[in-house]
C-alpha cells in the first residue's frame, strides 16, 4: 500500500518535472514547477526526512516558485514570453541519446549501492554529548558545522552578487517596489500580510525551538520568515530597505558573524566550532536563532532583486 | 471496529469526496470565475473534513490544535488568493480592451505547446 | 480487515489522484490565471496529503511541514496577481 | 495488496532511481532549450534528482541517515540562492538588450 503511494508519487514527479521543462508556455512551466516541489516535499516525508520536507516544502512553495514568476513578468514587460523555442532535431537526438545513455549509467549505478542508513547509528551515539535529538540539527551545526557556517556565507555572497548587477546609478539604491499597483489588490494583500508577517515569525521561532529535537531548523525557518516579508512587501505592509541601511546589513552578516564568532570561541575549547561541554545547546539555539534572523532576510532580498535606478527616494519603514 | 472508527473513516470518505469535487470542478466548470469556486470552496471543506478525521483519529488535545492551525491557515490563503485571482481576471478583461504592456500576460495565450 | 492508518494512506493515495486531475486544468490552461489556481489546488492536495500520511504513520511533525505549506501556499499567487514590478530601468 | 514488490525494489531504490531519471530530464533540457530561464529550470529539476539520489539512498530499513539530510538541506538552500542570481542575471541582461534597441520594446519580439 505505501509501496503504491510511492509509485504513484514517483510518475506524478516525473510527469510534473517533464511538464514543467518542456511546455511551451512559460508560465506553465512554472506552475509544474512549484507543483513539482511540492510532490518532491511529499517524497521527503514520505523517505521519512522530514527536515528536508519542511525545506523543501518552504523553498520549492515558497521562495523558488515567486522568483520565477516575478523573472517572468519582468521579462514579459521586457516583450520577452520566454517560451520554449524548437531546436534542430540532430541536436535533440544526441542529447537524446547521450541523457539516456548516463540516466542508463546512473540507474545502474543507484541500483548497486544497497539503502541503508549506516552513518545513523554512528550519529546516534553522539547525539547525548550535545544534549539535543534531531539528529540533522546535530550533523548541521555540530559534526559538520564547517558545511553549515560554509553555506550562510554563500547565501550572503549570492545576495553581494545580486546587488552587484545593479546598473550604474542604481547603487546604493533599493530593489523595485514589489508592492501591488492596484489599490484593492493592495489592500487584500496588505491585510493578509499582516496577519501573516507575526504568524511568520512565531512559526519561524517555533521551527527553531523544535528543531533541536523534533524536525525543523534554522533554514526551514528562515525560509519561513522569507515568505512572511516577502508577502508583507507585496501587500505594502513594510516597505524593502536601501541596500545600504546599516540595520540592515547587521541583520544580514549577524547570523553569519554569531556562527563565526563561536567557532573561534571554540578554539579555546580544543578547536574551531568545537563546543566546549555542556553548553552545546545553547550555543547552537542561539546561532540557529540569528541565522534563521540572517537567512530570513537575505532570501527575502533575494527574491526582491537587483536595486533599480529610480527607487532610490527616502523610505521611512525600515526593515529589521 | 469501534464507533470512533466509523466516524472517522465518515468524514475520511466525505472530505475526499469533497476533494475530488474541488478537482472535478476545476475541470470541468466553463470559466474562470466558477473554477474559482472549486478552488475555494470544495478544497478547504475537504481538507476540513480530513483534518477533523485526522484529528479525532489521534485523539491529542495539542494535534488537533495544530491540525486546526492548518486548516485555518488554508481557508485564509485560498480567501486571499481567490479575491486576488479574482480581481486579476477583471483587470486583465478591462485591458483587453485597451492595449497595454501587462495584458499581453493574458491576451497572448494558446494552449499547451 | 483493514487497519483504520491503512484507510489513511489510502486517502493519500485518492488525494495523490485529485492533485494529477488539478494538474490537467493546469496544462491545458487556457489562461496564466486557471494556471496559477491549478498550482494553488495542487498545493492544497498536497497539504492533505502531508495530514493524511502523517496520521497514517503517527509521526506529528509531518503536520508541521503542512502547516509550513498552508503559511507559504498564498506567497506565489499574491507575487503572480501583482503583474510586473512597477519602476524599473528605462533606457 | 501485499505484492513481493518490496523485497524487489525498496523505496529507498524507488526514490533514487526516479532521482536518476530526473537527473536524466534536466540535462536533456538544458541541452536542448534555448531561453536561459528555462534552462535555470532544468538545473533546479537536475539539483532536485541529485538530491533525491543522495537522500534515499540513506533511507534505511528503521531510520533515514542524518548525513545526507543535512547535506540536502544545504544543497537546497544553495540552489535558491544560485537560481536567485540566475535570475537577476536574466533579467539584468533582458534589460541592458532592450536599453540597446530600443524600437523593439513593446512586446513585439520577432519569433526567432
Amino acid at each position: 500500500m505505501t509501496l503504491a503511494f510511492d509509485l504513484i508519487l514517483c510518475l506524478m514527479i516525473l510527469g510534473t518535472a517533464g511538464i514543467a521543462l518542456f511546455v511551451r508556455d512559460a508560465l506553465a512551466a512554472i506552475a509544474f514547477f512549484i507543483a513539482f516541489g511540492n510532490l518532491l516535499g511529499l517524497a521527503w516525508l514520505s523517505l521519512d526526512a522530514v527536515n528536508v520536507a519542511m525545506a523543501e516544502i518552504a523553498i520549492g512553495a515558497g521562495v523558488t516558485g515567486v522568483l520565477l514568476i516575478l523573472a517572468r513578468a519582468r521579462l514579459l514587460a521586457l516583450g520577452d514570453d520566454a517560451a520554449s523555442a524548437a531546436t534542430p532535431l540532430w541536436l535533440r537526438l544526441g542529447a537524446l541519446a547521450a541523457c539516456a545513455g548516463f540516466v542508463v549509467l546512473l540507474a545502474a549505478a543507484v541500483l548497486s549501492i544497497p539503502p541503508e542508513s549506516g552513518l545513523d547509528r554512528v550519529v546516534a551515539p553522539l547525539m547525548p554529548g550535545l544534549g539535543i535529538e534531531n539528529r540533522v540539527t546535530g550533523v548541521l551545526l555540530a559534526f559538520r558545522a564547517y558545511d553549515t557556517l560554509l553555506e550562510t556565507f554563500v547565501l550572503l555572497g549570492a545576495l553581494v552578487a545580486v546587488w552587484s548587477l545593479a546598473p550604474a546609478g542604481a547603487w546604493p539604491g533599493r530593489p523595485a517596489d514589489p508592492g501591488m499597483a492596484d489599490a484593492p489588490m493592495r489592500r487584500v494583500a496588505g491585510t493578509f500580510s499582516q496577519l501573516l508577517l507575526p504568524v511568520a515569525l512565531v512559526m519561524a521561532a517555533y521551527l527553531v525551538w523544535a528543531g533541536s529535537d523534533l524536525p525543523g531548523g534554522a533554514f526551514q525557518a528562515g525560509t519561513v520568515l522569507a515568505g512572511g516579508l516577502f508577502v508583507a512587501a507585496m501587500g505594502g505592509a513594510i516597505g524593502l530597505p536601501s541596500s545600504d541601511r546599516p540595520l540592515l546589513r547587521a541583520a544580514l552578516v549577524l547570523g553569519p558573524a554569531v556562527f563565526l564568532a563561536v567557532g573561534l570561541a571554540g578554539v579555546a575549547a580544543g578547536g574551531f566550532l568545537v563546543y566546549p561541554e555542556g553548553m552545546a545547546k545553547t550555543l547552537i539555539v542561539t546561532i540557529e536563532y540569528t541565522l534563521a534572523l540572517s537567512i530570513g532576510v537575505t532570501l527575502a532580498l533575494l527574491v526582491a532583486g537587483t536595486p533599480v535606478p529610480g527607487a532610490a527616494g527616502p523610505n521611512p519603514d525600515g526593515k529589521g | 471496529m469501534s464507533w470512533t472508527d466509523a466516524v472517522v473513516l465518515a468524514l475520511l470518505g466525505t472530505g475526499l469526496a469533497f476533494y475530488a469535487a474541488g478537482s472535478l470542478g476545476l475541470l470541468r466548470f466553463p470559466d474562470t470565475a466558477s473554477r474559482l469556486h472549486a478552488l475555494t470552496k470544495a478544497d478547504n471543506l475537504g481538507l476540513g473534513l480530513v483534518a477533523l478525521a485526522a484529528a479525532l483519529y489521534w485523539g491529542s488535545l495539542a494535534v488537533a490544535a495544530k491540525i486546526a492551525l492548518v486548516w485555518l491557515f488554508a481557508v485564509i490563503a485560498a480567501g486571499t488568493t481567490s479575491q486576488l485571482l479574482a480581481r486579476r481576471t477583471r483587470l486583465d478583461e478591462a485591458r483587453l480592451h485597451e492595449p497595454h504592456p501587462d495584458a499581453a500576460d493574458s491576451a497572448r495565450d494558446g494552449g499547451p505547446r | 480487515m483493514w487497519r483504520v492508518a491503512d484507510w489513511f494512506t489510502l486517502a493519500a493515495i485518492f488525494l495523490l489522484l485529485t492533485v494529477a486531475a488539478a494538474l490537467v486544468r493546469c496544462w491545458r490552461g487556457p489562461g496564466p490565471v486557471e494556471r496559477i489556481m491549478a498550482a494553488q489546488l495542487a498545493g492544497t492536495g498536497v497539504i492533505g496529503v502531508a495530514v493524511v500520511l502523517g496520521t497514517a504513520r503517527g509521526d506529528a511533525a509531518f503536520l508541521d511541514a503542512a502547516l509550513i505549506g498552508t503559511l507559504l501556499a498564498a506567497v506565489a499567487v499574491t507575487a503572480f496577481v501583482r503583474g510586473t514590478p512597477k519602476p524599473r530601468a528605462k533606457g | 495488496m501485499d505484492l513481493p514488490l518490496p523485497e524487489i525494489l525498496s523505496a529507498g531504490h524507488l526514490y533514487a532511481l526516479t532521482g536518476a531519471v530526473l537527473v536524466g530530464l534536466g540535462l536533456y533540457a538544458f541541452i536542448t532549450l534555448r531561453h536561459p530561464l528555462r534552462q535555470l529550470l532544468a538545473v533546479n529539476v537536475v539539483g532536485a534528482g541529485i538530491f533525491l539520489i543522495l537522500g534515499s539512498l540513506g533511507r534505511g530499513p528503521e531510520a533515514t541517515d542524518p548525513l545526507p539530510q543535512a547535506l540536502v538541506i544545504t544543497g537546497i538552500v544553495v540552489a535558491v540562492a544560485l537560481t536567485a542570481f540566475g535570475a537577476a542575471i536574466i533579467v539584468r541582461l533582458a534589460e541592458t538588450r532592450a536599453a540597446a534597441k530600443p524600437a523593439d520594446d513593446d512586446n513585439a519580439r520577432p519569433e526567432p
